[in-house]
């Protein structure tokens, strides 16, 4: 199987409201797809189904599939703590823990049960290097990730999912907080980072959807409107509405 | 029946704190002074209350409180004393020694909110320390009196007008030691049954009851008429300026220990100064 | 609209309110002042009263502060007043106390905050909170009653003789008792107040819901819990009624023994109180002066743990 | 796969801790409950709670030449012992304080007791007062063959059966009797206890809303803000014994000016304002906290000013926090009692008011407990009551934030 | 003067931070102004200098002046509850009071002291129509305001700021949380408000500063690029930056 997931016939409800109708589609391994469309359409309630955040939410409901090369995310009996070590997610606000740089890393392998010191060292090192964030914190592993700018604790927090090794990882608005160079830089590292992880990206400008993904998304009222490579859907989308949404009319 | 099981090891020593009166009334009779003092390892109680909680519970303890309240604990042992048990009769006869006076001590005269509260606080006084009524109500709470020094209320009321007409305005606030507490509680009762008077009553501590009435709080805001004391007033309480000062009624001390100690039933003077001197440390030495 | 609004703001109810805003103002910063005068006079009543013995002509005899402060013995029958030991007894009791209670109350904060169902939760939390109105006399009451049964049985299973069971290990026992209240409660304010994100950040990485708990809960909810800790402490400290009915009220110290008598700092102050006059009574507030301090010093070791432990956020 | 498994495991162990910990408090906690309620419980009743403490004395004339003989009821039972003499019976009664007491159970319709009346000086002298069943008997002085008079009752420690006795077989007639109500209720310390809880939080409540709000709102960034915050985390270890010492001292002067001479609620009260005041204000400050900046500032951009912006944005949110603050005062009020002896007194008042010295439910245990019968039950049974309270104030605080934060 | 305000010379510093760099410009009256930009370039913080909302971060400093016809904003003795009954605002997340309908848009007036019932019905009245919100709100003036949805929550505060009878009213991404529809409501409705009020709005969206505003302005690190009418700046930007960033090569 080429597609990392492939999804067919979901419908996610939060309560009474109808958030994702009837999605089908598949995300292509080792590329980046982007979600865009206009505010609660829906994007981060799908980006969630991947790695099953959704299960916090009390009263969300789900029906359909999502299928790997292995297993439906969605069924019973899919081990979730497991799902998520090979599916990792970046938050739209950085959030690390408060602890040091270092534990910061370290937590996710730690967590596994890993305590080798040597093997940790080494994979907190490569994170942060494949991060593009270790040159500026080599020197001070064991001070409070808090004190790093926004920029950087976002670049650890991927580090921080890199660090466990994962097939997938998730960004919903990963650059939304952050200052134009901080996003260049953490746009240069999804490109980079695509070649081994499949990368699904949520993100609100359209500029960053054409300049780092291969496919994009368009979603509306929770309904998926079109999916395509981005150079296609951007320069001849099919329907009415991505058109009117790409060229600014409105969102 | 269960096995008895034999005393032994260390002696927990048992006292009230340094500023009860029962301690110093105690300690004078088994001559613990500054010369031979107290043992360093004794266990300092905060209340007669306490002490009979800790003796019962402490196979090894022994420790010292009133008459009345070793007698309500059926965990406690009291000992006597050279050989004289403790009882009312032995004390009125003088054989049983460890006795100490119930002291009271009224404001000096002319410092009472009015000449009336004078009158009505004397009658009072009166009525507890000499009147037939007064003492049987003191007796009935465990205090000790000689008998037969009583008159009648009836007679003593002639001296005091006032209570001939209404008298109910006037209180009578007392103060000072906490041991007096139910047997003054008592009289005031049956003094307020026969004449009307209200009464407060504010117990805080002996040494309350020279300060309230003549020391340093005698104008404060726990001021009161008469003042108690579960010992004897110290040299420095200048109770000859009160109207009134003296006892109403002996108090008996009895040496204690766990209904389960099998070493001792009589305490001597010597012995119990042995042992609250730690000189003698262990039941082992005392069961030889 | 714009002209009525106008009219308004020339009118003298505008002005009034002017006026209003800086009477306001000038009330909050009354009270402000007279809280703090309040903490003042308290501090500084504590100080002159307690400080007396020490000042030269003092009318019961001068006593000497270095003595006072490192003295090994404490006999108001022969004279004799040091509190050094007491200070360490104190200490050893109070922070044992802490020792015992703090994980106890921590982990439970933890389930009524995160693991417990809802009913339960509030149902136990709700009992908590009773537990800290109850009467320190009826927590002495108890203590008398039960702990030190228990820790004579305990004494008496390890063949060491105890005082019916009053001891060091006795008011530690109590004290965190008394404590716990007031540490979970602080707790599972500070837990339920830890932001949602990291820990969906913790999930996301694969952490279980334990290992969540644990490792991102706990440390980010520290300086809630530590504030707990430091009050609980305090109230360790200060605890006098229920302690002094356990702790044997030792002379001479210290005492490591956990099964030896002890006696606090505040136990020192109260036994006899009522009933006493002169050097005897002002020195108990020099003992109220060294309570102070030793809190200050406490409250300041355990914020330099709590540094310690993770830096802050 | 060992890895999962040993993780699984120290999940597994983890959890284990917690529900242990929770176990253990669980446990230690029923154990308080239980040892207060076993105590307690028996000592509750109804009339407990109405009654008065101190007990009404009365001395009673009873008319010249009153004997003759009265039947005895059939349905008396075999532990209250009958006079026929006078026509009254009475059987043994334990008080709260545990002292035994001789209680009139029974009295005939045509008993002399019935015509007794008050031998008391002042203007009820001689007024009618019939005895009534469930006094307590404390004495009869009575006239033996020979015209001495002489006494029986609990007063000369006879029990029931001795007090029937000796009327029976000695008396001739009988002068006069001391005879007093049951007393050692609690109103009088309840009152005082409401009283008290009302008057703090009346004094200590806005005094410390209103610090907290200066220093948070106008002052947080203030040089002196961090040297209150600490001196206040100071004063929540000071003994409290030491804060009733300097109300009896300090604050005395001021409720002088009020119009108590002595101690009185008021002095309690302002006392434990000050012992409130830190958990006031930190309690306060934590809830303001809470209350969101953009809330702060929206207001202020339509022209609000400060104080409006405090009134009527940030107050109402802040309630629930606020609330909280004033559950754990009560808790401290109710539980208080050294900061109390020396300033409400240990007088307990049948009938309290705010200018007179009174004791609380927390210092009538303390009396309790402190004298030289210590009475464990009475003890246990007024903390039953403590307790009672509390959670009474506790629901409806809760219900109150509750409904507060639906509405809001 | 046909300017509302005037910048000469501003400066401002958050503690060490210069975050605004010797600001001049000027805003036209009854005209919708536009500040874009990448995150964390100043635009919020010279929006908030109109109003003197920055006075409540103690660690900032001023240095400048911004004249309106009659006063210099900044300067010291200014009233700044005056100023603010002047200058309205409208912020990111809609954060109406936890009051009825009624009362958030009566609380500004109520703050005036002005009690007279039927003179605040007329003008929360005439405000929600504005706001264009009264007819989808008319029969429930008594309810919660949380109750509204996200846009009709914007809306109501903008009602709040309109009843206030300000001269300008500053907008800081009052749509970035909304739906489309909403979006599209508020911007129709700042078109039309621009009649009577003086507006400036900070925006993430390019599209919709070409859609609703007369002019605009660049911001970039603090510093203000370039500023000119919408139409000029969008279609032959002056600066090399300002034509980098809206086409998206950065941002
Ligand atoms: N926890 C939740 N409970 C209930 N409804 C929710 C929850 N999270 C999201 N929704 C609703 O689901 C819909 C989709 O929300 P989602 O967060 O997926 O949108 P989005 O496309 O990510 O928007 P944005 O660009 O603002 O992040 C919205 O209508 C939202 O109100
Ligand atoms: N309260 C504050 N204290 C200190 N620094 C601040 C504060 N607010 C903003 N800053 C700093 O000032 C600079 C400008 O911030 P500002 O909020 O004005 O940016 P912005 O252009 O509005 O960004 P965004 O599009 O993310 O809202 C940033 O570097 C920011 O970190
Ligand atoms: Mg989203
Ligand atoms: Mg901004």
């Amino acid at each position: 199987m080429e597609n990392a997931f492939e999804i067919k016939n979901l419908n996610l409800y939060y309560g009474q409201n109808h958030a994702l109708k009837n999605v089908n589609m598949e995300i292509r391994k080792n590329a980046v797809t982007a979600f865009i469309g206009p505010s609660g359409c829906g994007k981060s309630t799908l980006l969630r189904c991947f790695n099953r955040m959704n299960d916090l939410i009390p009263e969300c409901r789900i029906e359909g599939e999502i299928l790997t090369e292995t297993e439906d995310v969605l069924a019973k009996s899919t081990n979730v703590v497991d799902l998520r070590t090979k599916v990792g997610m970046v938050f739209q606000k950085p959030n690390p823990f408060p602890m040091s740089i270092f534990e910061n890393v370290a937590y996710g392998l730690r967590c596994q049960g890993i305590k080798d010191k040597t093997a940790l060292k080494s994979s907190v090192m490569e994170s942060l290097k494949k991060a593009a964030l270790w040159d500026e914190v080599k020197d001070r592993l064991n001070e409070n990730a808090y004190k790093l700018s926004g920029g950087q604790q976002q670049r650890l927090c991927i580090a921080r999912a890199i660090a466990m090794a994962p097939e997938v990882i998730l960004m919903d608005e990963p650059t939304s907080a952050l200052d134009p160079i901080a996003t260049a830089k953490i746009e240069e590292l999804v490109q980079n980072l695509k070649r081994e992880y499949t990368i699904v990206i949520v993100t609100h400008s359209m500029q960053q959807a054409t300049r780092i993904s291969d496919d994009t998304a368009f979603f509306l009222m929770g309904e998926v409107i079109e999916k395509n490579t981005t150079k296609v859907l951007f320069t001849i989308p099919a329907d009415k509405r991505t058109e009117d949404y790409i060229t600014g009319r409105f969102g | 029946t269960p096995k008895e099981v034999k005393t032994t090891g260390n002696i927990s020593v048992y006292t009230r704190d340094a500023s009860s009166g029962t301690r110093t009334a105690f300690f004078e009779f088994i001559s613990v002074v500054e010369a031979t003092p107290l043992t360093a390892s004794a266990i300092e109680v905060t209340s007669a209350a306490d002490m009979a909680t800790k003796v019962s519970a402490d196979e090894n303890g022994i420790g010292y409180t009133n008459m009345e309240i070793a007698a309500a604990n059926p965990s406690l042992l009291a000992l006597s004393y050279n050989g004289v048990a403790a009882s009312e009769t032995n004390v009125l006869n003088g054989t049983y020694k460890l006795a100490r006076p119930f002291n009271l001590v009224t404001r000096a005269t002319g410092t009472f909110s009015s000449p009336e509260q004078e009158q009505i606080v004397l009658a009072f006084v009166d009525f507890l320390m000499n009147s037939t009524e007064g003492q049987e109500v003191v007796t009935s709470k465990g205090g000790i009196v000689e008998a037969g020094k009583d008159t009648a209320w009836d007679t003593l009321k002639a001296k005091y007008p006032l209570l001939a007409g209404d008298v109910s305005t006037y209180t009578i606030k007392t103060g000072g030691s906490t041991s007096v507490d139910s047997s003054v509680k008592a009289a005031l009762e049956a003094f307020q049954a026969l004449t009307g008077v209200k009464f407060e009553m504010n117990h805080t501590g002996s040494s309350d009851g020279f300060k309230r009435t003549l020391g340093a709080d005698k104008d404060s805001v726990n001021a009161v008429d008469v003042g108690f004391a579960s010992r004897a007033f110290k040299a420095e309480e200048t109770v000859a300026l009160g109207i009134v000062s003296g006892a109403y009624c002996v108090d008996a001390i009895v040496v204690v220990v766990n209904a389960k100690n099998t070493v001792l039933t009589d305490a001597t003077t010597e012995m119990i100064h042995n042992i609250y001197t730690g000189v003698t440390k262990t039941w082992d030495e005392l069961a030889k | 609209m714009r002209t009525e609004l106008s009219k308004y703001k020339n009118s003298k109810r505008y002005k009034s309110k002017i006026r209003q805003d800086l009477f306001f103002k000038s009330i909050f910063q009354l009270s402000a002042l007279l809280s703090s005068m309040m903490i003042v006079i308290i501090i500084v009543f504590i100080l002159v009263k307690g400080l007396q013995p020490f000042i030269a002509g003092y009318q019961y005899g001068t006593r000497n502060f270095f003595e006072f402060l490192v003295g090994l013995v404490y006999r108001q029958d022969q004279g004799i007043y040091g509190v050094g030991f007491i200070v360490v007894n104190t200490l050893i009791s109070g922070f044992g106390a802490l020792l015992i209670s703090f994980p106890l109350a921590v982990l439970t904060a933890l389930f009524i905050a995160k693991i417990a169902p809802k009913r339960l939760a509030d149902a136990m939390q709700t009992v908590v909170e009773l537990l800290a109105s109850i009467p320190s006399v009826v927590y002495g009451v108890f203590a008398a009653g039960s702990i030190t049964v228990m820790v004579k049985n305990l004494g008496a299973m390890l063949s060491i003789q105890t005082a019916g069971g009053s001891s060091l290990l006795a008011v530690m026992l109590l004290l965190a008792i008394m404590i716990y209240p007031t540490i979970t409660s602080l707790a599972i304010t500070s837990i339920q107040a830890v932001p949602e994100d990291i820990q969906h950040a913790s999930l996301a990485l694969g952490a279980t819901t334990t290992q969540t708990n644990f490792k991102v809960v706990l440390t980010s909810a520290k300086s809630g819990i530590f504030a707990g800790a430091i009050l609980g402490l305090g109230r360790a400290f200060g605890e006098a009624t229920a302690v002094s009915m356990v702790a044997g009220n030792k002379l001479f110290g210290p005492t490591f023994n956990l099964f030896d008598i002890t006696r606090t700092l505040t136990s020192t102050i109260l036994t006899g109180l009522k009933e006493t006059t002169g050097v005897d009574y002002d020195i108990r507030f020099s003992a109220g002066i060294v309570l102070m301090i030793v809190i200050l010093i406490s409250n300041l070791s355990i914020n330099l743990l709590k540094n310690r432990i993770g830096s802050q956020k | 796969m060992n890895r999962k498994k040993l993780r699984a495991l120290k999940d597994r162990l983890l959890n284990g801790v917690t529900f242990l910990s929770s176990g253990i408090s669980v446990v230690v906690l029923s154990l308080i409950f239980i040892f207060v309620f076993s105590r307690g419980w028996n000592t509750l009743n109804w009339n407990w709670f109405t009654n008065d403490y101190w007990s009404v004395n009365m001395y009673l004339a009873l008319p010249e030449g009153s004997q003759s003989s009265y039947n005895k009821p059939s349905d008396l039972s075999n532990t209250v012992y009958y006079s026929s003499k006078y026509g009254f019976a009475v059987t043994d009664y334990i008080d709260e304080q545990k002292i035994s007491q001789i209680k009139i159970v029974y009295i005939d319709p045509s008993s002399p007791l019935l015509d007794a009346s008050i031998l008391t000086n002042g203007p009820d002298f001689g007024k009618a007062n019939p005895i009534k069943v469930n006094m307590l008997v404390q004495k009869f002085t009575y006239m033996d063959d020979v015209g001495i008079s002489h006494s029986a009752g609990s007063i000369i420690k006879q029990n029931a059966a001795q007090f029937i006795d000796t009327l029976e077989t000695k008396s001739i007639s009988i002068k006069s009797t001391y005879v007093q109500t049951i007393g050692g209720g609690i109103r009088g310390s309840l009152i005082a206890t409401l009283l008290l809880i009302l008057l703090s939080l009346l004094i200590a409540l806005p005094i410390g809303i209103m610090s907290a709000i200066y220093i948070n709102e106008y002052a947080s960034h203030g040089k002196l803000t961090p040297w209150i915050r600490s001196s206040i985390e100071l004063l929540t270890g000071v003994p409290s014994i030491i804060f009733g010492l300097m109300g009896m001292l300090v604050l005395y002067p001021i409720t002088a000016l009020a119009g108590a001479n002595g101690t009185s609620i008021l002095l309690g009260s302002l006392t434990l304002s000050i012992v409130l005041l830190p958990t006031i204000i930190r309690s306060t400050e934590e809830s303001l906290k809470t209350v969101p900046d953009h809330f702060r500032s929206a207001s202020l951009s339509l022209g609000a000013n400060m104080s409006q912006t405090i009134f009527k944005i940030v107050l109402p949110s802040a309630i629930p926090g606020i609330l909280t603050g004033v559950l754990l005062s009560i808790g401290r009020i109710i539980g208080e009692s050294a900061a109390l002896i020396y300033t409400m007194g240990t007088f307990i008042n049948d009938d309290p008011s705010i200018l007179k010295g009174s004791t609380s439910l927390a210092v009538q245990i303390w009396s309790v407990m402190g004298g030289e019968q210590p009475n464990f039950q009475l003890a246990c049974a007024i903390s039953i009551v403590i307790l009672a309270i509390v959670l009474f104030m506790n629901i409806s605080v809760k219900f109150i934030a509750n409904s507060l934060r639906k509405t809001w």
